[in-house]
């Protein structure tokens, strides 16, 4: 046997599957905050998720006739996770598995599978439920962090039922045994009329709780500390770079800043908008995807930028309370015209290029 | 009845005006001779040697752009010349009728060779040398294979050998992987079209 | 002021021709293989749709109320959409050879795109001043020209995928739209017009 | 993260300059500090007619010759290209072809020499002693007649580097000793035992370009050799103003684009070359053939080898005769069997794989590794999809975006590929090298490199059969309108005879 082989004939030894394992290892802390605030519905949800994922994905592994090893590199894993995370507490067992399916199958096997997918797998299949289910995926279960939560989701059973029957077998409805999100409240006080602090007041928001991760929301974005903590290790293992989460998160505060110092009334503030909502897991994880974001850093920066804008105007202005999905998806639209003209300057060629 | 003159009236005046706007526009933008005739000639491999069923490449080309012609005919272009084309006319590849054969060049054994010009005569691009009644030569470096003077020859002694490889010009192969083959992939299906 | 930007923000993104109101949809796949045709394709869309709204609206303010002729509007809109496509297919045929032959019957087929159509009808519609129609118009030509761009890039990366043999072509891309279009959801609501 | 704290370091001008990219494989310098040792004559020497950049040599000798060492045994066909000398005494038994360390495994034309064990000396080239009253041009000549060309690795021809060209006077002189390649430890050999010898080098060529600066660049994971070489610098009093840098260890420093840009500052713009900017680069090992041609009159035939690699039984750097057969040498070093073993020609990052040990040691060869299968294989393991995750951009010290250019290559689309900067590419295998996927960059490089150079040279061809083809035509066509003037002109005078009348008119129209 003798292949052609090129030089390089030494390698540094990363590998994709480390790569996702330590994702998946960055988002541990964001896990284990979701299984503290909404026990073992939480438990349930990201698990059967990644198990939905891991199934899909070797169904179609099977039918295309690739090698099932294929699985071990933990992408399908990471993916059902991160739709886990991104999912509300409520989600039915069978609105997870869908999802599951939506975001293996359509997000990323129909490209090619893994490395060809256009848009972020778990975000694809988060938009497709949240717009085919309305309802469930913008009704926020009371976390337990609550003072009096309606449910007790530390007991098994109870989040069995709940999980797999639905709150009708418990014997309450939607409504109660569910809150509205810092955004969702804010936007719906506005469009009443109240002024931005005012909501803020009558909602009890404080910045303490929603940086610890006590506020409601879904099961994986509450905690702006956990997801700090993973997004500080996927930096400093060299998985992701500084220049999307920065670039992202530092123009939301700024246009949170200017716009909040204009007119207070109807522009949240900047500390309000970074911990709210799914800004702080899209910044660290979602955009981040290595797949379905630019290669370069400068094409890094300008997804980074206008992922913020997006998100922020939609926050803002935008009929849904929250854009971080809908930001890094529109984004993902614009990476191949982002990679073409944001390249490096290459050496010994000056300034731009035809 | 009126609004009927009217609408007529309207109608015709306008599309008068817009006619007369065409026409002038008509003048100023009128386009001399076919520049994607060039474009393609430029694209071929001009050995010359009509196994399109052309006379020649740019009778060939102006087929072509003429959409006379399909754009698989170019056998010693083979697919690369194909899809470059038709990339260029924005139509769908097809599949080339012929493998283009390895790069050949013709070869005369002189001590068969009686001198007649026939082979001077057929060759498209100048590349034999020779004078009546004496050995013809084939400068190697400008011949490109055609084939064109091995049918006149009266006594056979032209051969179409294959050019050899240099170790300049010797070039990496796609690496043999999966992945690679993505590319070649594309272009079969491409090819399965036709 | 802003009240153009209002108008330009709500063609452009929220109301978007091709990803909201699913027009124009033809020449968007049909021209979107390479993002070279797509940006001549947008500019010519951009150049025929500003033109026709502003003529339409001329016609239709000038013309038809006051002769009572409304019913004759889809006529004279397709005459002046037709005539200007015309115009701008000699003018890329002199200018630039190889676009002209990529985008090939896409160009002459800008007449029947439902989308230049659409926004002179829409402008009608809706009451539009001489200003107003012309910048919705224009804002609709660069909303479809966006997507178009944008489109035309990740069919590039597409292309180049090893996509299961089933979904291979016109499947994909398609479901790719679709994506696209529940993406451009997100905009919904962000301009009340 | 060493990247950038790297970039904002050099923003804030706490380092000088510092080329973009790079990465820190381990070095497995395992004969570094091992003292030089002579490999024994081969039998047979095998002198390939090309063995630097450009055009091959044509031999002097026939078989049955009888060659000197030193002798001059081939001569150069073009400006760039240097001859080729016997590396010992013999006789030449064979003029062939025989495969040489490249990837193709093709043969090219070469001179056998079987070795009659006197290694008599060929004295024809007198020592130029007093160089330094010597017009630069005639110790040009020197440099070109001894066959030296870049023992770096790329082998281009010395002397067209030392050339003087009044519109771009050298500035700086760069020594370079970085050897950044892994396992690779020749240089360093060099550096320590012929400091002297190479300083020397370094003051003709610095006299030949006419300045006085020059910048010796070694990494720090050889500081014996820059103690060594500064000690040698301070024992002379001729190269003041020459400096020892210590760089920090980062592959590929010892690139000549890379090093000068760290060491100045100063980028050579593409297409150009050092020159350009007033930088002149050398090998250390370079330099120091180039003393032994002015000083001893000795032209190229001998080079420091490291044999090294995980296979090898006993690591070391060997100054060896250029035309000896690989085995050899191997053997010198206990390698016999090698089965399970892979040869590289060269470092591991920038060397070729070769397919057996039958190949002779050439100008270029700076090592000879081998590696065991396992070793090696890790390092070449199935190819998996990209996942983008922009390591290969950020570990590339051209500035280039590698997946996306290995995608062009892949699917064909050349052109894309040439306006993403393809050829800007210098191959040093950093992208590879960190690709998670396992994606092998550089051979998507040399496949799109090679392609457009082969379509490149079909355009030309093109070209020229299409000037042809239309001469051709042309001429035709004028052989037929003049065959048709002198038939109406025949028929004319036909037609006069028989009426004189419409005679006369025909010939005033043709004085017309």
């Amino acid at each position: 046997m003798l292949l052609m082989l090129s030089s390089p004939h030494a390698h540094g030894g990363d590998t994709i599957r480390v790569m996702m394992l330590t994702v998946i290892l960055a988002l541990l802390p964001a896990a284990a905050v979701s299984v503290y605030l909404f026990g073992w519905l939480a438990l349930l949800l990201i698990l059967l998720c990644m198990a939905a994922s891991l199934a899909t994905e070797a169904v179609c592994l099977k039918l295309m006739g690739k090698p099932l090893s294929t699985l071990l590199d933990n992408s399908a894993a990471l993916t059902g996770l991160l739709l886990a995370l991104t999912l509300p507490a409520l989600t039915p067992w069978w609105m997870a598995v869908l999802g599951s399916i939506f975001a293996i199958v359509l997000g990323k096997q129909i490209y090619g599978g893994i490395g060809y997918n256009i848009f972020n797998p778990a975000l694809s299949a988060r938009v497709i439920l949240l717009i085919s289910f309305p309802l469930q995926m913008t009704s926020w279960l009371v976390p337990m962090s609550a003072a009096t939560p309606p449910v007790d989701l530390y007991d098994l059973s109870t989040c069995l039922t709940l999980f797999f029957a639905g709150p009708d077998a418990l014997k309450s409805s939607l409504d109660a045994i569910s809150m509205a999100s810092p955004l969702g409240h804010v936007k719906t006080e506005w469009t009443l009329g109240v002024p931005v602090e005012g909501a803020l007041a009558a909602y009890n928001y404080s910045y303490l709780n929603a940086f610890l991760g006590f506020e409601t929301g879904s099961i994986g974005e509450t905690s702006v500390l956990a997801l700090l903590i993973g997004g500080v290790f996927l930096l400093a293992r060299h998985s992701i770079t500084w220049h999307i989460p920065f670039s992202y998160l530092a123009t939301v505060a700024l246009l949170a800043a200017l716009f909040n110092a204009i007119d207070p009334a109807h522009f949240a503030p900047p500390m309000f908008h970074l911990f709210a909502g799914g800004l702080m897991l899209c910044a660290f994880f979602m955009a981040t995807d290595p797949v379905s974001s630019p290669v370069t850093p400068l094409g890094q920066i300008v997804f980074g930028v206008g992922c913020g804008v997006l998100t922020w105007s939609i926050r803002s202005f935008g009929g849904y309370p929250e854009g971080a999905m809908f930001s890094v998806l529109l984004m993902n639209c614009a990476v191949p015209l982002i990679d073409h003209y944001c390249r490096p300057r290459v050496y010994g060629h000056d300034g731009r290029r035809v | 009845m009126a609004g009927l003159l009217y609408a007529l009236l309207s109608l015709g005046a306008f599309a008068l005006l817009a006619g007369i706007i065409l026409a002038i526009a008509q003048k100023v933008f009128h386009v001399e001779g076919d520049p994607m005739a060039e474009k393609i000639d430029a694209l071929l491999p001009q050995t010359q040697c009509g196994q399109c069923g052309y006379p020649g490449c740019k009778p060939y080309a102006a087929a072509v752009a003429g959409h006379e012609a399909d754009v698989n005919h170019c056998v010693p272009g083979g697919e690369r010349t194909m899809l470059a084309i038709a990339d260029l006319m924005g139509v769908e590849p097809k599949a080339v009728e012929q493998e283009a054969a390895a790069p050949m060049v013709a070869f005369i054994r002189e001590d068969e060779c009686i001198g007649c010009t026939l082979c001077i005569k057929a060759c498209p691009v100048d590349a034999i040398v020779g004078a009546p009644k004496q050995y013809h030569a084939i400068i190697a470096d400008h011949c490109t294979g055609c084939e064109l003077c091995v049918e006149p020859c009266p006594v056979d002694c032209i051969d179409m050998l294959v050019k050899p490889e240099l170790i300049e010009h010797w070039a990496w192969p796609l690496p043999e992987t999966r992945r690679s083959r993505i590319g070649h992939e594309r272009r079969e299906q491409h090819a399965g079209h036709a | 002021m802003t009240e153009i930007v209002l108008i330009m923000l709500s063609a452009v993104l929220v109301n978007n021709f091709v990803l909201t109101k699913f027009l124009g949809i033809c020449p968007f796949l049909g021209t979107s293989g390479k993002v070279e045709t797509a940006i001549g394709m947008s500019f010519a869309v951009m150049f025929v749709m500003t033109l026709a709204s502003a003529a339409s609206w001329l016609i239709q303010e000038f013309v038809l109320v006051p002769l009572g002729l409304e019913y004759l509007q889809t006529i004279f809109f397709i005459l002046i959409i037709a005539a200007l496509v015309q115009f701008i297919e000699m003018m890329i045929h002199k200018t630039s050879p190889v676009l002209y032959q990529a985008l090939g019957i896409f160009l002459p087929l800008i007449t029947t795109n439902c989308a230049v159509l659409g926004v002179a009808l829409l402008n009608v519609q809706q009451e539009q001043t001489f200003v107003t129609s012309a910048l919705y118009g224009f804002g609709a030509a660069v909303g479809f020209a966006l997507v178009l761009v944008l489109f035309s890039g990740l069919r590039e990366r597409i292309e180049i995928s090893p996509v299961p043999s089933l979904f291979k072509g016109s499947p994909l891309t398609l479901i790719t739209a679709g994506m696209m279009s529940l993406a451009f959801m997100g905009f919904s609501g962000l301009v009340k017009i | 993260m060493p990247a950038m704290l790297r970039n904002l370091a050099q923003r804030l001008g706490m380092m000088a300059h510092s080329f973009v990219g790079g990465i820190h494989p381990p070095q497995h310098k395992l004969s570094a500090g091992l003292k030089s040792e002579l490999c024994p004559l081969a039998p047979l020497h095998i002198m390939p007619m090309k063995q630097h950049i450009g055009v091959a040599c044509s031999p002097l000798v026939a078989v049955g010759d009888r060659v000197l060492r030193g002798q001059k045994i081939a001569k150069s066909e073009g400006y760039v290209s240097v001859p080729v000398h016997a590396p010992t005494s013999g006789r030449v038994v064979r003029i062939g072809d025989h495969a040489i360390p490249h990837p193709s495994g093709m043969g090219i034309p070469s001179i056998f020499i079987e070795t009659d064990g006197d290694d008599a000396v060929d004295e024809s080239l007198a020592p130029l002693a007093d160089w330094r009253s010597m017009e630069p041009a005639l110790l040009r000549e020197r440099v070109r007649m001894c066959g030296l060309a870049g023992l770096g690795g790329a082998v281009f021809p010395t002397f067209i580097k030392l050339v003087q060209d009044a519109r771009f006077p050298i500035e700086t002189v760069i020594l370079n000793g970085i050897e950044c390649e892994p396992w690779l430890t020749s240089d360093h050999c060099l550096m320590l035992e012929y400091a002297d010898e190479i300083l020397a080098g370094l003051a003709i060529i610095m006299h030949m370009v006419k300045t006085d600066a020059a910048i010796i660049a070694i990494e720090d994971n050889k500081a014996d050799a820059a103690a060594v070489l500064q000690q040698a610098l301070e024992a002379r009093d001729d190269l003041a103003d020459v400096r020892v840098v210590v760089l920090p260890t980062r592959y590929p420093q010892g690139g000549e684009k890379q090093l000068i840009y760290t060491l100045t500052g100063r980028e050579v713009p593409a297409g150009k070359l050092p020159m350009h900017i007033g930088v002149l680069c050398q090998n250390v090992g370079t330099t120091r053939a180039l003393y032994q041609a002015v000083m001893q009159g000795r032209p190229l035939t001998e080079r420091m080898v490291t044999v090294s690699g995980d296979a090898m039984p006993r690591p070391g750097n060997l100054l060896v005769r250029i035309g000896t057969p690989m085995r050899h040498v191997f053997a010198q070093r206990g390698l016999d069997v090698f089965e399970q073993v892979r040869l590289l020609h060269g470092g591991p990052m920038m060397g070729e794989l070769l397919r057996h040990p039958d190949l002779p040691v050439v100008k270029s060869t700076n090592g000879m590794l081998a590696m065991r299968e396992p070793t090696f294989m890790a390092a070449h393991q199935p190819e998996q999809p990209c996942i983008r995750c922009g390591h290969c951009s950020e570990a590339c010290p051209a500035g280039l975006v590698p997946n996306l250019l290995a995608d062009q290559c892949r699917s064909d689309q050349f052109e894309r590929a040439e306006s993403y900067n393809l050829f800007d590419c210098i191959e040093c295998g950093a992208c590879s090298y960190v690709c998670p996927s396992h994606i092998p960059l550089v051979h998507y490089f040399r496949y799109g490199k090679g392609q457009i150079a082969q379509q490149r040279r079909e355009k030309h061809f093109a070209e020229e059969s299409r000037g042809r083809s239309e001469a051709r035509e042309m001429r035709i066509e004028q052989e037929k309108q003049a065959r048709a003037a002198r038939r109406s002109s025949v028929r004319a005078a036909h037609v006069g005879q028989s009426d004189d009348g419409s005679a006369d008119a025909a010939g005033e129209e043709k004085k017309d």
